[in-house]
């Protein structure tokens, strides 16, 4: 029996059309536009001005607090602006533009692929690397990294969790990382055990992906203590509490970190972007980026500078199909539906998505059968029918008191719902009037 | 855990207490047009707080917080204690004397000597009941 | 009668708010909250004792010796509405913090026609003390169990969208129909 | 004398005195001294319960009145004047007077002057658009128009219009409560004077955007070039984050910064139609 | 329409789940007891079924219509479903106005009163079911001999009706079980009874279908069927003369129809498993209070509305296990 | 006019003579209806009476009688027309009714046939219980009537339990509980006032 | 005018019943039939209207804090004074209304009324509001027991309208008082509104 969590799940379709493409390099853009805001936390503070030079690899933007991360430019030219430009919500944000000239990279960084295995660093100073090199969370919640290699005081952690999991339907940038980059990302993973001073690393996978487990499992046989641990294919498994849950068997507590149990979930993205920081002294300034659909005619993994326009990326594969109904950026059940094409891609951008558009609008909304669907469907053992009436109806209180600050916004529910009902939308909005509740409470 | 609450004025403030006065209705008032019917009381209780955070003035509109097992435990000693001291007097009283006026008057009285043990009790019962104000 | 059919009776067959019609105002006017509901219950229990007990007394000592039973009214009420306010009272001189802790937790107890009536029915349906005890705590229980079950039901409504003109009261008595419907299957029970 | 009558005497008499006592030491302890001037305040307001005056409903409101013993800082929108006034003489206090006030929409960005780039299609609230993205159009300033403010109204005085997809304020029934301008995410409602024959004055865009960025998102946005606050003689209008914004309380309507706007940002309504011989008003007559 | 793209919330994908498959994969279910009704009672089943689910989504869409002025959402199938059940749960000889008056009742008041599909506290069908039986206790309670069973009576009693009576006349179990049929002719459905309940065995082949499409979870008629069975065991080990066994409680009357198709109404029975599970056995321990003790022979219609009420409850007592445990 | 003051003694007086002054109404029109109201309950009694017998001028004394051991008495009242007995009212009951306790009051001539009844008090379902008083007293349904059959003679009881009355329809419990009054009060008439007459008077 | 309204008011704008919710026990209760919901209804009226007089007349005599107490003596006075009479001339109508006389007494229209109106107003006003306030009350459960004598025995103040065979007996149950009253409920909130 394969491991997995034990509440709710669901397993939509896979679709994963892109798992056989191997990454190519993307076509370098004539701009790039990096917005200062891409990862969770404070914004960062441009470092450049208009009419400067840069490189690839060059700081432009500086870390704006603790919770936050440096920004380096992802091509070689001059800054053209700094401007607001609008962000995948279509606010505008602040962003560097750069008008792209050549491909000039800074000297330090070692751009062979020569794999390095030795480090000689201490935990502090990978962790100090890690933060300058601006790395933060790959698995889309973009959360600086280097913070989580901080336990707060008085906790410990135990086992450092590599998530490979991808278990949102049709991405597959992880799965060929994996693939292609597994030394990499087992040394990536090495240093993370290092700066978290632990001994016991385990990577999940998700069964779906029986090439990726047969390859980890085989070169992490000659790392100590690194373990690949097959997990049964159920969404959303690659949640840091469902994966913890999975594959130690520890239940993150309401409210808590994973620190709480004694883990660090990273994404393998993270853990190979570590790998290059620290080795080769390549900051995070390009992703692997799926670019899928069902009508999509050549889905691929591509390595994308950021700030590359989406619209570029679309035009790698073959251009926007003819019945595209909408374009998600990230997978399905998590990701953003854009209304431009023009925004950038950033550390966070794991995928986008062509939908066809007979499967872009989502059916009519009916009322709730209370079938208990969503109920049984939710990893976090929430009542989404609950949650999204008494969000509807504005009771904060009662929606605390049901929990509704644990929703990881997995979507599990909406996509159940034979009702069709716009839980999570609802729910999400009731998450954040709570919170706003909950922070004028503290203050 | 489970939060009573109940909007009130503060009445008084002194060195250790703020007195908090609250109203209570009767069951009835909630569901009738206000102020056409009296029997549904309306009464002014005060409620002693022992610890806050923030001064306050008499005046002010205030919150009062009250863990729903503390009112369980209250409704015991209130009402459900003294309903089953009353019920076992009764029986008992009945099956020996046989004299069932005789038997409710004992029940009754029986009730003299519980709320007299509930006043010598009354400090350790205080601790018991404690209020808090909803500071946000 | 046996102590188990006055219970049974009471309880569910013939239910004091949805078979006999007593303490409406209550049943339709206390909280949606669950706690506060089986508050009240327990609150109305020992008061709807006390008063059957003190009620009983003065008809059998007084009442009756003087043939004056057409008193009963009168006397039943004043009684009961000072037996009451005398609990509050004594209460709020044995233990005052018990006492606040009450009136956050519980509105406040009134008489009702359901004490009242309970009262008048013990005399009526010829009960021995005991018997009339008895009763009065099954049809406080009855009393309970349909503010708890309500309180439920208050709940749920409140969440679902009621149409508007039978939003609040109205659909309020028509699901205290049906349930009043429902529990007419334990007709028969005794 | 007939012995049931000096039996019932007696009964009713002891227990009619016990009684007495008992409630007494009730009502000594208990009773609530409630101020009646609060119901007199409470009967005198028109009972909404909407929360246009700050407070959680009529009888807060009424309580806060009695209670303060000063009316300065205390406004029932609802009622006006007249029901402030007719509080002030229950408790025999000045009330202040306020100008009477109106919600306006300021986005005329209708569904003809402001294309939709793209299709929204999720829950159907104004707040959970507003948290999704900036909007079906590419003004991320306007009107959403799913109607959460014509939910809100609890004077009926807000509908969506089908055709422009904007809400219309029916100006006879709003009170001016505001639950309309805090529901907006947009803020797109403000409280402005109120003037006979609904007339008005005021720009009817809040797109701060650049220009040549809001000119592509709709055709009437105000682009911020200052040609109204030039021609304004008498400082009511103001600008800022490139949209020009007229004060209410100060403009005179003189309605000289109506035609100056190239792009008919500015609507006027209720007024008589212009002499002939100035040149055909071209500005948008929004109906109301 | 032009084809703009559209823009929503997360997430993307959906289930080709619908209220609709759930609610016709019930109506398919429903369909063995339904023909093997028209086998038994001819003509007449189909006559009362027809009238009931016409006038049942008649009334939904008309109330909706006209009264409610809300747009009509009679093709969700919930109507359907209630009026197919409303039938039965009556004679295959019911007049067809107290139909009429049952589906009126079902829908306007059971259903649409509370707001319409999903919103009902009560089971629909048992609201009108009830709301019948007690009205018109005498048409409701009159049941057409079943064809082919030797009697050329017009009336039949029901197996239960059969035994109450007797009970009632001091009559022993052995006594009366020699006019009792037989559990076979209670599981093929031979006998008096409603329309819908007397075949067992084609409620269970209906259950088993609704089951393996996941229309339904084991809970609720496990629970039910289960406590039934426990409660009756145990009465007829007390006294197996004044108390029936307990296969035949569970093959009789509307034990199956109610665990099967009428207590695991979605919208009215709790949402938990486990609140399923102490909601069945309540409504089987009503169920059984009423047969043993009460005046009706028969109770689950009246235990589910009592459980009904409950649902609420249950619902705030049982909550999933939380992730990260109970604060 | 100005409020009374809210004194102690002030607020005992007032309540007290509030409570007396209703003391004395009440009992004044307490014994103004007193005559009524007993009036009211013996004119009731009596039109039961007359219902159920034959003519008759004069009600003896109640005799007091229980056949069967049960939880209450029956009261037989002899009626008498010229001196002679005619007929007796015996006030029955049964506490099998589908709500308990059903009072009929019963009317048998001299050999023992009903010759009336009327329903004194019962809590029967309204509409089907609560038929009893018309379903047994028709003419035209002889299988449901019970007027002019002798209990001692005919087997009264509900044809489902082998009798020879039809039962109210959907109303067996209620008719069984019926028909066991007839009976109560049947047996009453035989054991106290059937000897009695064998006794004084000669019956055929 | 002023007075004409006062006395209008009762049967529909504020109908104890339908508009207050007031007194929902005995409206629920006794309304059986027309006659039984008229009967209690006049009851009710005659004790609201005697209590209103005499708490008009020695309003200024009560102190305050007993003003209740003495309140419900006065009432309870006439429900004992209504039953007495009901005993000794129609006792059968006094026999169907049970335990609901006494409990006039408990019952928030005449408390509320006496508390609330008559303790404030002169002798005609409160006559008149009791008046209304208890025809208004006498209307509703007149009305609400037609209905479920309609539609429950086919019959309205005993005069059969249509046959046996075709009743609902629900309605003359304790559900059908619910179910009556909250439509009713909702109809003439519905009515009021237009
Ligand atoms: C204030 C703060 C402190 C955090 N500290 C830690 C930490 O110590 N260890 C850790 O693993 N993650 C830490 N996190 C990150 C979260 O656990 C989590 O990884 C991040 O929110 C993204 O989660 P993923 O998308 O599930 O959603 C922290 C987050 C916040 C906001
Ligand atoms: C519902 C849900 C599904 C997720 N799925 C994945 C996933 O498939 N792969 C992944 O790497 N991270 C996934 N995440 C993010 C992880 O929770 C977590 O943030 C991440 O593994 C931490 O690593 P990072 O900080 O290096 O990104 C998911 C988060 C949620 C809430
Ligand atoms: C609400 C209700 C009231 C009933 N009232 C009576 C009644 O007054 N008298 C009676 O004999 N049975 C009454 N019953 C019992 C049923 O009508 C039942 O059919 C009866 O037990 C026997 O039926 P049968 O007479 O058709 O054999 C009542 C049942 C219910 C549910
Ligand atoms: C498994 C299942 C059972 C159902 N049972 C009933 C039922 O017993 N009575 C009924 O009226 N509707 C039933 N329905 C239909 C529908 O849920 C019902 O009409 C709603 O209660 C109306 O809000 C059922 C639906 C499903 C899916
Ligand atoms: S899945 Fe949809 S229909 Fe089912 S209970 Fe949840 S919200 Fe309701
Ligand atoms: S989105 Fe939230 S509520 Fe919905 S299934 Fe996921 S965790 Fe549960
Ligand atoms: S004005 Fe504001 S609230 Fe109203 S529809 Fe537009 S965006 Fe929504
Ligand atoms: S339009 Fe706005 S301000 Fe006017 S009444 Fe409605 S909500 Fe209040
Ligand atoms: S009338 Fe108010 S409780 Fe009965």
């Amino acid at each position: 029996m394969l491991k997995t969590f034990k509440l709710g799940g669901i397993h939509p379709p896979e679709n994963k059309f892109s798992a056989g493409q191997a990454i190519q390099i993307a076509e370098l853009p004539k701009v790039v536009s990096i917005p200062v805001a891409q990862h969770i936390g404070t914004p960062s503070v441009p470092v450049v001005a208009k009419g400067d030079k840069v490189k690839v690899g060059q700081l432009i933007a500086k870390s704006g607090g603790f919770v936050s991360a440096n920004i380096h430019s992802s091509v070689s030219g001059t800054v053209a602006k700094l401007d607001l430009v609008p962000d995948s919500l279509g606010y505008p944000k602040q962003a560097i533009i750069i008008n792209v000239d050549g491909d000039e990279w800074l000297e330090t960084i070692d751009r062979s692929d020569a794999l390095v295995k030795e480090c000689d660093l201490d935990g502090p100073s990978i962790v100090q690397k890690v933060n300058e090199s601006g790395i933060v969370g790959m698995g889309g919640a973009t959360f600086p990294t280097h913070v989580k290699l901080v336990p707060p005081k008085g906790m410990k952690a135990e086992y450092l969790l590599i998530n490979g999991v991808e278990c949102e339907p049709y991405l597959t940038s992880d799965h060929r990382l994996m693939l292609e980059k597994s030394d990499e990302i087992l040394v990536g993973t090495c240093l993370l055990m290092k700066a978290l001073n632990v001994d016991k690393a385990i990577i999940g996978i998700e069964n779906n992906k029986p090439d990726a487990i047969r390859l980890m499992t085989e070169k992490a046989s000659k790392y100590k203590g690194i373990q690949v641990v097959p997990l049964k294919v159920k969404y959303p498994q690659g949640g840091e509490k469902q994966l913890i849950k999975a594959a130690t068997g520890r239940e993150v507590p309401s409210g808590a970190l994973p620190i709480a149990v004694g883990c660090v979930v990273s994404n393998v993205g993270s853990a190979f972007a570590v790998y290059e920081a620290i080795q080769k002294n390549k900051p995070l300034f390009e992703r692997v980026v799926t670019i899928t659909g069902k009508s999509v005619q050549n889905p691929a993994n591509l390595k994308v500078r950021i700030g590359t326009p989406v619209s570029e990326l679309i035009t790698a594969v073959g251009g926007l199909p003819e019945d595209t109904g909408k374009v998600i950026s990230g997978g399905p059940m998590m990701g953003k539906a854009l209304a431009n094409m023009e925004v950038p891609v950033t550390k966070g951008t794991s995928g986008i998505l062509m939908i066809p558009a007979k499967e872009a609008r989502r059916n009519e909304v009916q009322p709730c059968i209370r079938c208990s669907r969503c109920v049984s469907a939710c990893p976090m053992g929430l009542e989404p029918y609950l949650l999204m009436t008494v969000a509807e109806k504005n009771l904060l209180e009662r929606a605390e008191s049901e929990r509704i600050m644990d929703c990881i916004e997995c979507g599990s529910c909406s996509y159940t719902c034979p009702a069709s009902r716009p839980l999570l939308d609802y729910i999400r909005f009731g998450k954040s009037r709570v919170g706003a509740l909950i922070r004028a409470r503290k203050n | 855990m489970e939060l009573l609450r109940h909007t009130g004025i503060i009445k008084e403030v002194t060195p250790h207490s703020l007195i908090v006065s609250i109203v209570n209705q009767s069951a009835c008032s909630s569901c009738h047009a206000k102020g056409a019917c009296s029997v549904s009381d309306i009464r002014e209780k005060e409620i002693e707080i022992s610890s806050w955070k923030r001064t306050y003035s008499p005046g002010t509109m205030v919150t009062v917080l009250f863990r729903e097992s503390s009112g369980m435990k209250a409704l015991f000693l209130g009402y459900m204690l003294p309903f089953l001291i009353l019920m076992i007097t009764l029986v008992v009283a009945v099956t020996v004397t046989g004299n069932e006026i005789l038997a409710g008057i004992l029940a009754l009285l029986v009730l003299v000597p519980y709320y007299l043990v509930l006043y010598l009790l009354k400090d350790k019962i205080k601790q018991t009941f404690t209020f808090e104000l909803e500071e946000t | 009668m046996s102590y188990f059919v006055i219970i049974i009776s009471a309880i569910l067959v013939n239910n004091i708010v949805l078979m006999q019609f007593l303490g409406i105002c209550p049943f339709l006017g206390v909280s949606k909250r669950l706690s506060t509901a089986a508050g009240m219950a327990g609150a109305v229990t020992f008061v709807m004792v006390l008063a059957t007990i003190v009620t009983y007394i003065i008809q059998k000592l007084v009442l009756e010796p003087f043939s004056i039973q057409f008193l009963q009214t009168i006397a039943f009420i004043l009684i009961i509405a000072s037996l009451v306010q005398l609990v509050e009272i004594i209460l709020k001189k044995a233990s005052p913090s018990l006492y606040q802790a009450l009136g956050i937790f519980l509105p406040l107890i009134t008489t009702n026609c359901a004490i009242l009536g309970v009262a008048i029915m013990t005399i009526q349906k010829n009960f021995n003390l005991l018997e009339g005890v008895v009763f009065a705590v099954a049809s406080s229980i009855g009393f309970g169990l349909a503010l708890i079950i309500f309180a439920g039901i208050r709940e749920h409504l409140d969440l679902m969208n009621v149409p508007k003109g039978l939003k609040g009261t109205p659909i309020a008595l028509i699901t205290a129909g049906i349930l009043a419907m429902a529990f007419m299957g334990f007709s028969g029970l005794v | 004398m007939n012995m049931t009558i000096i039996y019932t005497v007696i009964t009713l008499g002891a227990i009619g005195s016990s009684a007495a006592v008992i409630l007494y030491f009730v009502a000594q302890k208990f009773k609530v001294y409630e101020d009646p001037r609060i119901d007199d305040v409470e009967g005198s307001l028109p009972g909404a319960n909407c929360g246009g005056c700050g407070y959680a409903g009529c009888r807060a409101f009424a309580e806060a009145c009695v209670k303060e013993g000063d009316l300065s800082d205390l406004y029932c929108p609802v009622g006006g004047n007249d029901c402030m006034s007719g509080v002030a003489k229950i408790l025999g206090l000045e009330a202040v007077k306020k100008d009477p006030r109106v919600a306006v929409l300021r986005c005329n960005g209708t569904c003809e002057f402001r294309p939709r780039v793209n299709a929204y299609d999720g829950a159907a609230t104004c707040a959970i658009i507003h948290a999704t993205y900036s909007g079906e159009t590419g003004c991320q300033y306007g009107c959403l128009g799913c109607g959460d403010c014509c939910a809100v109204c609890e004077f009926d005085a807000l509908h969506m219009d089908p055709v422009t997809g904007l809400p219309v304020v029916d100006e006879d029934k709003c009170t001016a409560c505001g639950a309309c301008v805090r529901e907006c995410p947009k803020n797109l409602f403000e409280l402005r004077k109120k003037l006979p024959k609904h007339r008005k004055i005021y720009v009817a865009c809040r797109n701060e955007d650049k220009g040549p960025v809001n000119k592509k998102a709709c055709e009437v946005a105000c682009i911020g070039c200052s040609k109204c606050f030039k021609v304004c003689e008498y400082d009511a209008i103001t600008m800022g984050n490139n949209l020009a914004f007229i004060d209410s309380d100060k403009c005179k309507f003189c309605r000289k910064c109506v035609p100056v706007c190239p792009t008919n940002a500015i609507i006027e309504t209720g007024f008589p139609p212009r002499r002939v011989k100035e040149e055909p008003a071209e500005s948008t007559q929004v109906t109301s | 329409m032009s084809n703009l793209i559209t823009v929503s919330p997360s997430p993307h994908v959906h289930t080709d789940e619908s209220v609709q498959k759930i609610m016709y994969r019930v109506v398919v279910a429903m369909i063995p007891a339904l023909v093997w009704s028209v086998v038994v009672f001819g003509f007449d089943a189909l006559r009362v079924t027809m009238i009931a689910i016409a006038a049942s989504v008649g009334f939904e869409y008309l109330v909706q219509r006209y009264i409610m002025k809300v747009k009509p959402s009679v093709t969700d199938g919930s109507a359907l479903i209630t009026g197919m059940l409303l039938a039965f749960n009556v004679p295959a000889n019911l007049p067809w106005w107290i139909i009429i008056i049952g589906a009126f009742v079902s829908i306007g008041i059971g259903k649409l009163s509370f707001g319409g599909l999903g919103t009902n506290i009560f089971n629909p069908a048992l609201v009108g079911r009830v709301f019948l039986l007690i009205s018109f206790p005498v048409q409701m309670t009159s049941y057409p001999a079943p064809a082919g069973s030797g009697v050329d009576a017009v009336t039949a009693p029901t197996p239960l009706g059969l035994l109450k009576e007797g009970l009632m006349n001091g009559q022993p179990i052995s006594e009366i079980a020699g006019n009792l049929p037989a559990a076979t002719d209670l599981l093929m459905g031979t006998t008096g009874g409603s329309l819908g309940e007397i075949s067992a065995l084609m409620l269970i082949i209906g259950g088993i279908y609704m089951l393996i499409r996941k229309v339904i979870t084991w809970h609720t008629p496990v629970a039910v069927l289960g406590s039934m069975f426990v409660v009756a065991a145990i009465f007829w080990m007390i006294d197996p003369e004044a108390y029936i066994g307990p296969a035949y409680h569970l093959l009789t009357g509307g034990a199956m129809l109610g665990a099967i198709f009428m207590a695991t109404d979605m919208v009215s029975s709790p949402m938990t498993g486990k609140g399923q599970l102490i909601y069945g056995v309540g409504i089987g321990a009503i169920t059984m209070s009423i047969r043993l003790f009460g005046a009706y022979p028969e109770g689950i219609s009246f235990a589910i509305l009592i459980m009904n009420a409950f649902t609420p409850l249950i619902n705030n007592a049982v909550k999933p296990k939380r992730f990260g445990g109970m604060k | 006019m100005a409020k009374r003051e809210s004194t102690f003694i002030n607020m005992l007086l007032v309540l007290t003579l509030v409570t007396l002054i209703a003391a004395g109404t009440l009992g004044f029109v307490y014994v103004l209806t007193e005559d009524a109201i007993a009036e009211a309950r013996i004119k009731a009694q009596n039109e039961a009476i007359q219902s159920v017998v034959p003519a008759f001028d004069e009600i003896r004394e109640t005799i007091i009688v229980n056949p069967d051991g049960g939880p209450q008495d029956l009261e037989i009242f002899p009626a008498y027309a010229g001196g002679n007995l005619v007929g007796v009212a015996v006030k029955s009951y049964s506490m099998n009714g589908f709500s308990g306790h059903i009072g009929v009051m019963v009317g048998l001539d001299l050999q023992g046939n009903i010759t009336g009844y009327q329903v004194l008090a019962h809590k029967e379902t309204p509409g089907l219980g609560s038929k009893m008083g018309i379903w047994f007293n028709n003419a035209e349904k002889p299988g449901q009537n019970v007027i002019g059959r002798n209990p001692g003679t005919a087997k009264l009881e509900v044809k489902k339990d082998g009798g020879e009355i039809d039962a109210i329809t959907a109303s067996t419990i209620t008719s069984r509980a019926f028909l066991e009054a007839l009976n109560r009060a049947h047996a009453g008439f035989t054991e106290k006032i059937l000897p009695e007459l064998k006794a004084t008077t000669t019956i055929p | 005018m002023d007075q004409v309204k006062n006395f209008t008011k009762g049967f529909i704008r504020e109908n104890p019943v339908f508009v207050l919710l007031l007194g929902m026990c005995p409206t629920l209760g006794v309304t059986s039939s027309a006659i039984n919901g008229l009967g209690m209804g006049l009851a009710t009226t005659f004790v609201l209207v005697m209590a209103n007089i005499v708490v008009s007349l020695v309003k200024s005599q009560i102190p305050d804090k007993v003003r209740i107490p003495a309140f419900i003596v006065i009432i309870a006075t006439f429900v004992t004074v209504v039953e007495l009479v009901m005993q000794a001339y129609v006792p059968a109508l006094f026999e169907s209304l049970g335990l609901f006389i006494p409990l006039i007494v408990v019952n928030c229209i005449v408390l509320g009324r006496a508390e609330a109106f008559a303790s404030k107003n002169n002798l005609v006003s409160s006559l008149i509001d009791g008046l209304g306030m208890g025809l208004g009350f006498s209307f509703a459960l007149t009305l609400l027991g037609g209905i479920r004598e309609i539609l429950g025995s086919g019959k309205i103040f005993n005069i059969t309208i249509f046959p046996e065979d075709y009743v609902m007996l629900l309605f003359v149950l304790a559900p059908g008082a619910f179910i009556v009253l909250g439509y009713l409920i909702a109809i003439i909130n519905k009515m009021k509104k237009a």
